[in-house]
C-alpha cells in the first residue's frame, strides 16, 4: 500500500540552489514519515522528474507522472510558470496543488479554485504584513506618515504582484511609495540604488528573486545603504540569498514563513535518516536551512492532508486526489498538533476551509547576523486581512467569470 | 530494396513539380498522415498526447516558421519566441474583446499582428546581417515580452499578469481533450505546412533562397531584398504566431509573458539547426529531437537510479553532448542523415 | 588509346599518387583509382574536362578534402617518399608542399601584402628574409605592389589570382599543387605566370603539378602530363606526345588537321569523344 | 576569316559618356566612353584591375559612378538602378560565379524569370490555379534553355555540387532566363578547356543570331575575342586605350603594349 | 536632478560598462580566431568561478592557490574543446559551429554543476565593494572601490591582447582564420594550434570575468547571465574589435544606466533589459559591423 506523490523537482539550470533544498527537504520528510511506519501503515512512494523550471517541461512531468503508480495525490512545482500550465489540468485530473507562498494569490477563494492550495500564506497577505511590521518598526501605523518605501522589483508579475495591497495601504497610510523595477535577471542594478540612495527612502521592500536578491544587498553595500533598512520578500530570505552577498547581507531582514532555529523534527531527519543514508541533500549543513524548512513544511502539510483525508474516508487506506483535496481542504495544524509533530512555531498555525485554501496568512520577520537567520519578530505578523480578503474576492471573481465557472464549494467525495 | 525510382518517369512539368515526386515517398507520407490522423487518436494515451504530441507539433510549427527566415531566407533570428508571444496575446485580446468571433479566425488574426510586429523588427535586416542581425532581434525579444508584461492592457489587467486561455470552440464543438486538441494542431499544422512547402517551390521561396545565397546577385536579377526580406519575416512571424497561440490554447491553457522568454527562442532555434536550416522535413524532426531527448534522458537517468542531482547534471551533459555529436556526425542536421540515408537506400546494394 | 610507359625514372618519384578513390557526402564518388606521379623538379600538368576531377585529385593529396566532406577511401598518398595523407595541411607546408586553390581563396579583409606574409607563416625567418620573399613575389607581380594596401576582398579577380599565387610561394614550398592557375588572368600574365613557374622549377628546382584548361600553354611548359576524364586517369605520357596526340589535338587545343578553327566557325556543338573504360 | 554574320547591327542601344569610377584612392574608371549598338557582340579587354568588371557594374546599377552619363534605350541617367536595370532588360553573368549555391540547377534558372511572374505570394502558397499555371508555364520556358544548353542531365543537382565549368553554363542559363535584350557576360569562358570554349562561343553567337540579343563580353582569350566579337574596347588602368574592330585593335600599339604583350 | 547625481550615474554606468566588456572580450577572442560566436563563454565564466571557489573550499587550500589550479583547468577546458568540437568541424557553416558551442554550454553547465554541487557560494578576492569614502565625503559621489579595480584590470587584460593580437604573427593568422578556414589551412596556418591557444586564453579571460564578477554577484548560476549584459557590447564595439570591447562597454554601460534613470521613469522602469539592444542596433543601422568591426566585404 503505497501512496504516490510526483516531485516535479529542478535540480539544474539558475534555481538549482532553491529547488534542491526545497525538494529535498520534502523528500526528507517523507522518508522521515516512511522510516516511522508510513502514515497509518500507508508508505509514501515519489519521483522526481526535472523540470529545470521551465514551464513546457514541467508540465511534460506533470502529465508522465499523474497517473503513475495508482495515481499522483498532489503536485507542488515550486515554479509559478508551471503551477499555471497545470492549474487548469489539476482541476480537470482532480489532484490537488500546493503552491506554498507562491502563485496566484486569489487561489486561496476554494470557491474558484478547488484544487489549489496557496499553504500558510499568500504574496497579497505578505505585502499586508510588511507594511504592518514597517509601521510597528516605525512606532505605530500611524507614524508610517510621510514615510518614503521604495518597493524594488522584479520586473514580473511576480514582482508586480503585491502592487494593489501596497497602494492601497499608502493611501491608508499616507507613505510615500516609489516603485523601481529591475528588468530580469537583476544582475546589475547599480541606476536602482542610485536611484534609491537619491531618494533617501526609510526603507526599501525587496521584491526579488534568483540572483537579483544578492545583487541588490551587494549594491546597496557599494552604494551606502544600511541594509537594515531592507525588507526582502521571502523568496529573498534563504542562505542560497545572503551567502554570495557576504559581508554584506549582514543586517539584511526578509519576511519568512518558518521560524528559523532547529526543531525536533530537524534531529529527527538527522537521525533516522540521514544516518539511514537516505538523506537527499549532499551538503548535512544544509538540513534546516531556509529552503529545507520550507519544504520540511511542504512535507508535513501534505502528510497531514493525506492522514486528515484517511481519518474521513478510512484510515491505512490509499487515498484518491479527490480525497485528499477534502483534507487539504480540512487541514487543522494547530500547536498541540505542531508539538505532537514536533515543529511547534516553524510555522504559523494553519487552519483551511473552502473560504479559504491558505489557511493562515500569518508571517515573521527573520535578520541575517552573518552567518545564520534569526527571527526577529517574536510573534506572527498579520497585516490587514479585510483589504486582501476583499482583492481575493474581486480578482477570482474575475478569474470565474472569464472561465465561465460557477464559484461553489466542492462537495466532498 | 523497394526503394527506386526507376520506371517512373514524369512526363509532364507539373508531375514533376510535385511536392514529392518519388511514388514511394507518396506513399509513405499518406501512410503516415493515415496513422496521424486516424490512428493515434485511437491508441495515443492522454500524456502522449499533452506533454509529447502537442508540443511536439506546436514547436515543428514554430520551427517551420523560423525555418522560413533563417533557413530559406537566411536571417538569423534569436526573436522567434516574440513572436509566438505576440501571436498568443493578439488572439487571447482578439477573442476577449471581439464577442462571438471565430477561433480560428482569432488565431489567424494573431499571426497577423505577429506578421506585423515581424515586419517593424525585420526592418533593421536591410542592413544588418548574420550574427549581428542575430543579435539585434534580441531587441524584439526583450521588448515585446518587457511591452507585454508593462502593458496592462494586454493581460485584461490580470493581476498576476496573467493570460487564461479561453476555451477553443468551433461550430459549436469545444475542443477540451487531449485528443480533440492534438487533432486540432495537427490539422492546423498539416495545412500550414503544405502551405510552406508551396511557398518554398513557387517564386517565393526562390526569392527567398537567392537572398539568402547571394543578396547582391539576388538583386541584380531582380529580386528585390527589401521585399522579399520583409516578407519572410512576415511568413515566419505568421508561423510563429499561430503557433504561439496554439501554445498557449491548445497546450498551456494559461501562459504569462515570461513563458516566451530567450530559452524558448533558443530551443526554436536549436531545433532547426539540429533538424536542418533549410527543410521542412528538418523542422519536424528537430523538433520531436529537442522535445523527445530531455524526456528520454530523464526517464533513462531514473532507470538508471542514480541520486537525482547527479542524474539531472549527467542529463544535462549528454544532451549537450550529443549534439554535438549529432553536429559533427551530420552539420547539415537530420533532414540531410535522413536524405543520405535515402539515397544509399537508392543505390543499395552498391555502396555507391 | 596512347599508353605512354609509366614514369621510367629509377627514383622513387618524387610525389606518387596511388590508386585513391573519393567519396563526397558519402555517396558520390569522384575519383575511381586515380593514380599518378611527379618526379622531383618536374612540372607535371594534370588535364582533363570540366568536372573530370583534378581539383579533387589536388585536394587529396592536400588533404583539404576532409573539410568539405569529402574522403579518400582507398589509396595512398606519398611525398618524399612518406606517406602523408594523415598529415595535416600545416605539416605538409613545413614539409614543402603548397597549394594554390581554385577560385582564389584570398582573405578578403586583410590587405594584399598582409595575404602574402601569412604565406610565410610555417616559416622561422628573419624581418629581412621575409622582406627579401616579399620583394620577390613583387618583383614577378608589380600589380600587386601597387595594391599591397587594399583588402584583398575589393580587389580585381586577376589581382586576387595573383595574390594567391603569391601566397603560396611565400612558404619558399619544394613542391606546388597549382588549380586553374591562368583563370581570370590577362593573357601576358599568364604567360608570365608558367615563365615564373619554369623559373622556380629551374633555379629552384621546385616540382609543380597543376591542373590547367589552358592546355596549350600547360603542355609546352609541362614536362609530363595526365588526361583525366570521370575521375580515371585516360591517358599519360610526355608532354610532346601528349600534344601531337591527334585527340588531345582535337578536344583539348582545338586545332583540327592542321590549323586552328576560328570559333565563330563552330557550326555544332562538338560532342566529345570518352575515352572511358 | 571572313565575317559571314547576316545579322545587322542597328542603332546604339547602350551609351556611356564620360563614366568615372573610383573607390577611395582607387581610380577604377577615368573619364571613359563607348556605346553598344542593338545586335552586336562587344567586347571589353584588357589588363587585370583595368576597371572592365567595374564598367558591367556600373551599366547594370551595382556601382554607382561619380561622374558621367549613361544613355539607355533613348534614357538619360546619371546612374543605373540595379532594378530598374533588371527590368529594362539587362541581364549578366559574374566574374566570381555568383550562382545561389543552396538550390538546384533548375531553381536557380528559374530564378531569372522573376520579373516575369505576376502571381502573388498568397497565390504561390497555394499552389493552385493561375499560380501553379504560371509556374508550370515558366518552368517550360526554363526547360527550353536548358534543353539549348545542354544541362538536362544536372537539372536537379544543387549547383554547389558542379564543377566550376558547368556553374558558368548554369549561369549563364540564369541570365538567359530574363529574356534579356543585353547580356553582360563577365569572363564567361574562364578555366574552361578549348573545347568547352568552343561550346560557350556556340551559346553566344547562338544567342546574338536567334533572338538578337545584344552581347557585351569580357574575356581575356584573345582567340575567342577576336572571333567573335564584332567591336573591342580596351581599357588600362581605367583608362580607354583602344576602339574598335578586332582587327583595329589588335594592330593599336598602346593596346599591344599594355594588354597583348606580342602582336598576336 | 543635480549635477552630482547625473556624474554619479555616469561614472557608475562606465564602469559597469567595464565588466560588461570583460565578457565581451572573450566573446571577441574567439571569434575573431574563428568567425564563431561562442554562446559558451557565459558558461566559462560560471564554470571558471565555480571550480576556482569549489577547488577552494573542497580541498581547503586559499584563493591564491585555487587560482592558478582553476586557470590550468580552463586552458585543458580549451584545448579539449579544440580537439572533441572544433577540429571536426572545420570549413563548417558559422551556424553550424554556434551550434555546436550551444551543445557545449549544455555540458559545461552540467559538468560544473555535477562536479562542484549547485549550491552558492561567496567570493572573497580581498577587494571590499564599498564607496570610495573620500569622494563621497568631498563629492557626495558614491563610487565602488571594487569597480575601480576591475576597470584596471580589464584595462590592463585589453591592452595585453590588442598587443597580442596586432604585433605577433598569430593575431594575423587569427583574422585569416576567420575569413577563410580551407584558405588558412591551404598556406600552412595551424588552425588546431591557433584555435587551442585562442580557447585556452578565452578560457583565462573568462576565469577574470568569473572573478571578478562572482565577487561582485556572488558566484551562482546566474553567471551565465552576464553573458546576455555583453552581447549589446558586443554588437555595438563589432565581433573582432578588442579595443571595441572597451569602447562599445562604455557606451552602453552608461547609455543603459543614464536610461534607466532619466527615461526609465516615465515608461515604467526596467528597461534595462532591452535598451541596451535596441541602443546597439540604432548604432548598427549606422554602421552594420559595429564600431570597430571589420567592415563586411560584399562584392560580385
Ligand atoms: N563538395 C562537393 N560535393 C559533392 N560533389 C562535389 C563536390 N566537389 C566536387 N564535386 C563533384 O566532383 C566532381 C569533380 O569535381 P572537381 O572540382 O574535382 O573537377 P575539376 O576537374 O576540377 O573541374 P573544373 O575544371 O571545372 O574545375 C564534379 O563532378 C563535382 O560535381
Ligand atoms: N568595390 C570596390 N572597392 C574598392 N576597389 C575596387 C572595388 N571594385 C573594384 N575595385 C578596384 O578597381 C580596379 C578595377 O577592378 P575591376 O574588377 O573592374 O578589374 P577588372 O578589369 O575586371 O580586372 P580582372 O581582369 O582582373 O577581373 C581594381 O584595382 C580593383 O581593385
Ligand atoms: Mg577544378
Ligand atoms: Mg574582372
Amino acid at each position: 500500500q503505497e501512496q504516490f506523490v510526483p516531485v516535479l523537482s529542478y535540480r539544474v539550470g539558475p534555481y538549482a540552489a532553491g529547488g534542491s533544498g526545497f525538494f529535498g527537504g520534502a523528500i526528507d520528510y517523507m522518508n522521515l514519515v516512511n522510516a516511522s511506519g508510513g502514515i497509518n501503515g500507508v508508505k509514501l512512494t515519489w519521483e522526481e522528474c526535472e523540470t529545470e523550471y521551465n514551464a513546457s517541461r514541467g508540465v511534460e512531468c506533470y502529465e508522465r507522472l499523474k497517473s503513475k503508480n495508482g495515481g499522483a495525490s498532489l503536485v507542488e512545482p515550486l515554479a509559478t510558470g508551471i503551477a499555471y500550465g497545470i492549474l487548469d489540468r489539476v482541476a480537470t485530473d482532480k489532484i490537488p496543488m500546493t503552491t506554498l507562498g507562491y502563485g496566484r494569490s486569489d487561489a486561496a477563494n476554494g470557491k474558484v479554485f478547488p484544487y489549489v492550495f496557496p499553504l500558510i500564506t499568500s504574496y497579497w497577505n505578505q505585502a499586508a504584513a510588511m507594511v504592518k511590521y514597517l509601521g510597528d518598526k516605525s512606532g505605530g501605523m500611524d507614524k508610517l506618515k510621510g514615510k518614503k518605501i521604495v518597493h524594488l522589483y522584479h520586473d514580473s508579475a511576480f514582482g508586480k504582484e503585491p502592487m494593489p495591497v501596497l497602494d492601497a495601504q499608502a493611501a491608508q497610510y499616507g507613505f510615500e511609495l516609489i516603485k523601481i523595477p529591475v528588468a530580469h535577471p537583476g544582475n546589475e542594478q547599480q541606476s536602482q540604488w542610485l536611484q534609491i540612495r537619491q531618494a533617501k527612502p526609510d526603507y526599501v521592500i525587496l521584491w526579488g528573486w534568483g540572483v537579483m536578491n544578492a545583487v541588490a544587498i551587494k549594491t546597496a553595500q557599494r552604494n551606502g545603504f544600511p541594509r537594515e533598512k531592507i525588507l526582502g520578500v521571502w523568496w529573498a530570505g534563504s542562505e542560497e540569498d545572503t551567502i554570495p552577498a557576504g559581508d554584506a547581507a549582514k543586517g539584511y531582514t526578509t519576511m519568512t514563513f518558518n521560524t528559523p532555529g532547529n526543531y525536533p523534527v530537524l534531529d529527527e531527519i538527522r537521525k533516522k535518516v540521514y544516518e539511514a543514508g537516505k538523506g537527499n541533500l549532499d551538503d548535512k549543513t544544509r538540513i534546516g536551512s531556509v529552503y529545507h524548512m520550507r519544504g520540511v513544511t511542504a512535507g508535513i502539510l501534505w502528510t497531514e492532508a493525506i492522514r486528515k483525508a484517511q481519518e474521513k474516508y478510512g484510515k491505512g487506506k490509499v487515498m484518491t486526489g479527490e480525497q485528499i483535496r477534502w483534507g487539504f481542504e480540512n487541514l487543522n495544524v494547530d500547536e498541540a498538533r505542531q508539538k505532537a509533530l514536533g515543529v511547534l512555531g516553524m510555522f504559523p498555525p494553519v487552519k483551511t476551509s473552502c473560504d479559504d485554501h491558505e489557511g493562515s496568512g500569518a508571517v515573521k520577520v527573520q535578520q541575517w547576523n552573518g552567518t545564520k537567520w534569526v527571527a526577529i519578530t517574536p510573534n506572527w505578523v498579520v497585516g490587514d486581512k479585510a483589504l486582501t480578503r476583499k482583492l481575493l474576492e474581486e480578482s477570482s471573481a474575475k478569474y470565474a467569470a472569464e472561465k465561465n465557472i460557477k464559484p461553489a464549494c466542492a462537495s466532498g467525495a | 530494396m523497394f526503394y527506386r525510382e526507376a520506371g517512373q518517369f514524369k512526363t509532364t512539368y507539373q508531375a514533376d513539380s510535385q511536392i514529392l515526386p518519388i511514388r514511394q515517398d507518396r506513399i509513405g507520407i499518406a501512410t503516415l498522415l493515415a496513422f496521424a490522423f486516424l490512428v493515434v487518436p485511437l491508441i495515443a494515451s492522454p500524456y502522449a498526447f499533452s506533454a509529447i504530441l502537442i508540443p511536439f507539433l506546436i514547436f515543428a510549427l514554430a520551427a517551420l516558421g523560423l525555418n522560413i527566415l533563417t533557413g530559406y531566407a537566411g536571417q538569423l533570428s534569436l526573436g522567434t519566441a516574440a513572436f509566438m508571444a505576440v501571436g498568443a496575446f493578439a488572439a487571447y485580446n482578439f477573442i476577449l474583446r471581439v464577442p462571438g468571433i471565430p477561433v480560428l479566425v482569432a488565431f489567424i488574426l494573431g499571426g497577423l499582428c505577429a506578421a506585423a510586429v515581424g515586419i517593424v523588427f525585420g526592418l533593421p535586416s536591410l542592413r544588418i546581417r548574420g550574427f549581428y542581425l542575430a543579435a539585434a532581434t534580441l531587441a524584439t525579444q526583450f521588448f515585446v515580452v518587457w511591452c507585454l508584461t508593462k502593458i496592462r492592457w494586454f493581460t485584461n489587467y490580470s493581476s498576476s499578469g496573467v493570460i487564461t486561455a479561453q476555451k477553443i470552440t468551433i461550430f459549436g464543438y469545444s475542443f477540451d481533450t487531449p485528443a480533440s486538441k492534438y487533432l486540432l494542431t495537427l490539422g492546423i499544422v498539416c495545412v500550414m505546412a503544405v502551405l510552406a512547402k508551396n511557398m518554398i517551390r513557387s517564386n517565393v521561396g526562390r526569392s527567398w533562397m537567392a537572398v539568402r545565397d547571394m543578396d547582391v546577385a539576388a538583386e541584380v536579377i531582380g529580386f528585390r531584398p527589401m521585399r522579399t526580406k520583409l516578407l519572410a519575416f512576415a511568413v515566419s512571424s505568421f508561423y510563429c504566431g499561430v503557433a504561439g497561440a496554439l501554445y498557449a490554447y491548445a497546450y498551456l491553457g494559461t501562459v504569462e509573458p515570461e513563458a516566451y522568454s530567450l530559452d524558448l527562442s533558443f530551443r526554436i532555434l536549436f531545433m532547426i539547426i539540429i533538424g536542418g536550416v533549410g527543410s521542412i522535413l528538418g523542422s519536424f524532426l528537430g523538433a520531436a529531437f529537442i522535445v523527445l531527448l530531455p524526456i528520454w534522458l530523464n526517464m533513462f537517468a531514473h532507470a538508471l537510479g542514480l541520486p537525482t542531482s547527479v542524474a539531472s547534471n549527467l542529463e544535462l551533459m549528454v544532451f549537450g553532448a550529443l549534439i554535438i555529436f549529432f553536429l559533427i556526425v551530420e552539420p547539415h542536421g537530420l533532414a540531410r542523415l535522413w536524405q543520405i540515408a535515402k539515397e544509399k537506400l537508392r543505390l543499395w546494394p552498391f555502396p555507391y | 588509346m596512347s599508353t605512354a610507359p609509366a614514369n621510367n625514372s629509377t627514383a622513387a618519384p618524387y610525389l606518387a599518387v596511388n590508386n585513391i578513390e573519393v567519396i563526397y557526402d558519402h555517396v558520390i564518388l569522384v575519383l575511381k583509382g586515380v593514380s599518378l606521379q611527379v618526379p622531383q623538379g618536374k612540372i607535371v600538368a594534370l588535364l582533363g574536362a570540366n568536372g573530370a576531377g583534378k581539383s579533387t585529385t589536388l585536394k587529396s593529396i592536400s588533404t583539404l578534402l576532409r573539410g568539405e566532406r569529402g574522403d579518400v577511401t582507398k589509396g595512398s598518398v606519398e611525398f618524399k617518399g612518406e606517406r602523408i595523407d594523415q598529415l595535416t595541411p600545416n605539416e605538409l607546408v613545413r614539409r614543402g608542399l603548397s597549394q594554390v586553390m581554385e577560385g582564389r581563396h584570398c582573405f578578403g579583409h586583410l590587405t594584399i601584402e598582409e595575404n602574402l606574409l601569412t604565406g610565410a607563416y610555417t616559416r622561422r625567418i628573419s624581418r629581412a628574409e621575409l622582406k627579401d620573399s616579399l620583394d620577390m613575389v613583387y618583383h614577378y607581380f608589380p600589380r600587386l605592389k601597387q595594391r599591397r594596401g587594399s583588402q584583398a576582398g575589393y580587389t580585381s579577380g586577376g589581382e586576387q589570382q595573383m595574390c594567391a599565387i603569391g601566397r603560396a610561394l611565400m612558404a619558399k614550398p619544394s613542391m606546388i599543387l597549382l588549380d586553374e592557375p591562368s583563370m581570370g588572368l590577362a593573357p601576358q600574365i599568364v604567360e608570365e605566370i608558367f615563365e615564373i613557374v619554369k623559373d622556380l622549377n629551374g633555379k629552384e628546382n621546385v616540382s609543380f603539378l597543376l591542373a590547367e584548361q589552358n592546355t596549350m600553354v600547360a603542355l609546352r611548359y609541362a614536362d609530363f602530363g595526365y588526361i583525366l576524364e570521370n575521375g580515371r586517369v585516360v591517358m599519360e605520357g610526355d608532354a610532346q606526345e601528349l600534344a601531337s596526340n591527334e585527340d588531345v589535338k582535337e578536344f583539348y587545343l582545338g586545332v583540327s588537321g592542321a590549323a586552328r578553327k576560328s570559333f565563330r566557325d563552330m557550326k555544332f556543338y562538338r560532342r566529345r569523344k570518352r575515352w572511358l573504360a | 576569316m571572313t565575317m559571314t554574320s547576316t545579322r545587322k547591327i542597328g542603332d546604339v542601344i547602350l551609351d556611356l559618356q564620360n563614366i568615372s569610377l573610383a573607390f577611395g584612392g582607387v581610380k577604377a574608371l577615368t573619364d571613359i566612353s563607348f556605346d553598344v549598338r542593338k545586335h552586336e557582340i562587344r567586347a571589353i579587354i584588357g589588363p587585370n584591375g583595368a576597371g572592365k568588371s567595374s564598367m558591367l557594374n556600373v551599366i547594370n546599377g551595382v556601382y554607382r559612378p561619380q561622374q558621367g552619363k549613361i544613355t539607355y534605350r533613348g534614357e538619360h541617367r546619371k546612374d543605373m538602378d540595379t532594378y530598374a536595370a533588371a527590368k529594362s532588360g539587362i541581364a549578366r553573368t559574374f566574374q566570381n560565379i555568383a550562382l545561389f549555391k543552396g538550390m538546384s540547377v533548375l531553381d536557380n534558372i528559374m530564378t531569372g524569370r522573376n520579373l516575369k511572374m505576376k502571381c502573388n505570394f498568397l497565390l504561390q502558397a497555394l499552389y493552385w490555379g493561375p499560380a501553379q499555371k504560371e509556374e508550370i508555364e515558366h518552368r517550360k520556358k526554363v526547360e527550353q534553355i536548358i534543353d539549348f544548353l545542354e544541362i538536362q542531365h544536372i537539372r536537379k543537382t544543387p549547383v554547389s555540387r558542379l564543377p566550376y565549368g558547368l556553374q558558368k553554363r548554369v549561369e549563364l542559363g540564369r541570365a538567359l532566363a530574363a529574356e534579356p535584350e543585353i547580356l553582360l557576360l563577365d569572363e564567361p569562358m574562364a578555366g574552361m578547356n578549348v573545347e568547352e570554349k568552343q561550346d560557350m562561343c556556340r551559346f553566344i553567337l547562338d544567342v546574338n543570331d536567334q533572338f538578337g540579343t545584344t552581347i557585351v563580353l569580357i574575356e581575356h582569350d584573345m582567340g575567342v575575342v577576336m572571333d567573335i566579337s564584332d567591336r573591342v574596347v580596351v581599357l588600362d588602368y581605367g583608362k580607354k586605350i583602344g576602339d574598335g574592330t578586332p582587327d583595329e585593335v589588335r594592330g593599336n600599339q598602346d593596346v599591344i603594349n599594355a594588354y597583348l604583350g606580342v602582336a598576336h | 536632478m543635480n549635477i552630482s547625481f547625473f556624474f554619479e550615474v555616469l561614472i557608475g554606468g562606465l564602469l559597469a560598462g567595464v565588466m560588461y566588456a570583460l565578457v565581451a572580450l572573450g566573446f571577441v577572442l574567439i571569434y575573431k580566431a574563428s568567425g564563431v560566436f561562442n554562446f559558451a563563454q557565459g558558461a566559462m565564466v560560471f564554470f571558471a568561478a565555480l571550480t576556482c571557489v569549489g577547488i577552494s573550499t573542497k580541498f581547503n587550500v586559499s584563493l591564491w592557490i585555487a587560482i592558478p589550479l582553476t586557470m590550468a583547468v580552463m586552458v585543458l577546458l580549451g584545448l579539449a574543446t579544440e580537439r572533441i568540437v572544433l577540429r571536426p568541424l572545420v570549413n563548417q557553416p558559422e551556424i553550424t559551429l554556434f551550434m555546436a558551442t550551444i551543445g557545449l554550454t549544455f555540458f559545461i553547465e552540467g559538468l560544473a554543476q555535477l562536479m562542484w554541487g549547485s549550491q552558492v557560494h561567496q567570493l572573497d578576492i580581498g577587494i571590499e565593494d564599498v564607496p570610495i569614502q573620500s569622494l563621497l565625503d568631498n563629492f557626495n559621489i558614491s563610487i565602488s572601490q571594487f569597480d575601480v579595480t576591475a576597470a584596471v584590470i580589464c584595462a590592463a587584460l585589453v591592452t595585453g591582447l590588442a598587443l597580442f593580437f596586432s604585433k605577433t604573427k598569430i593575431g594575423r593568422a587569427l583574422r585569416a582564420v576567420a575569413d577563410d578556414h580551407q584558405a588558412a589551412l591551404a598556406v600552412g596556418i595551424p588552425l588546431q594550434q591557433i584555435w587551442g591557444i585562442v580557447w585556452a586564453v578565452a578560457g583565462f579571460v573568462a576565469l577574470v570575468a568569473g572573478l571578478l564578477w562572482g565577487a561582485r554577484n556572488g558566484v551562482q548560476f546566474a553567471l551565465t547571465f552576464v553573458a546576455l549584459k555583453a552581447l549589446p557590447v558586443l554588437i555595438l564595439g563589432g565581433f573582432t574589435s578588442v579595443p571595441g570591447a572597451i569602447v562599445g562597454g562604455l557606451i552602453i554601460g552608461a547609455s543603459e544606466k543614464l536610461a534607466e534613470v532619466y527615461i526609465g521613469p516615465m515608461v515604467g522602469g526596467g528597461i534595462e533589459g532591452w535598451f541596451p539592444y535596441v541602443l546597439a542596433l540604432l548604432f548598427l543601422l549606422v554602421r552594420p559591423e559595429g564600431l570597430f568591426g571589420e567592415r563586411i566585404i560584399r562584392r560580385i
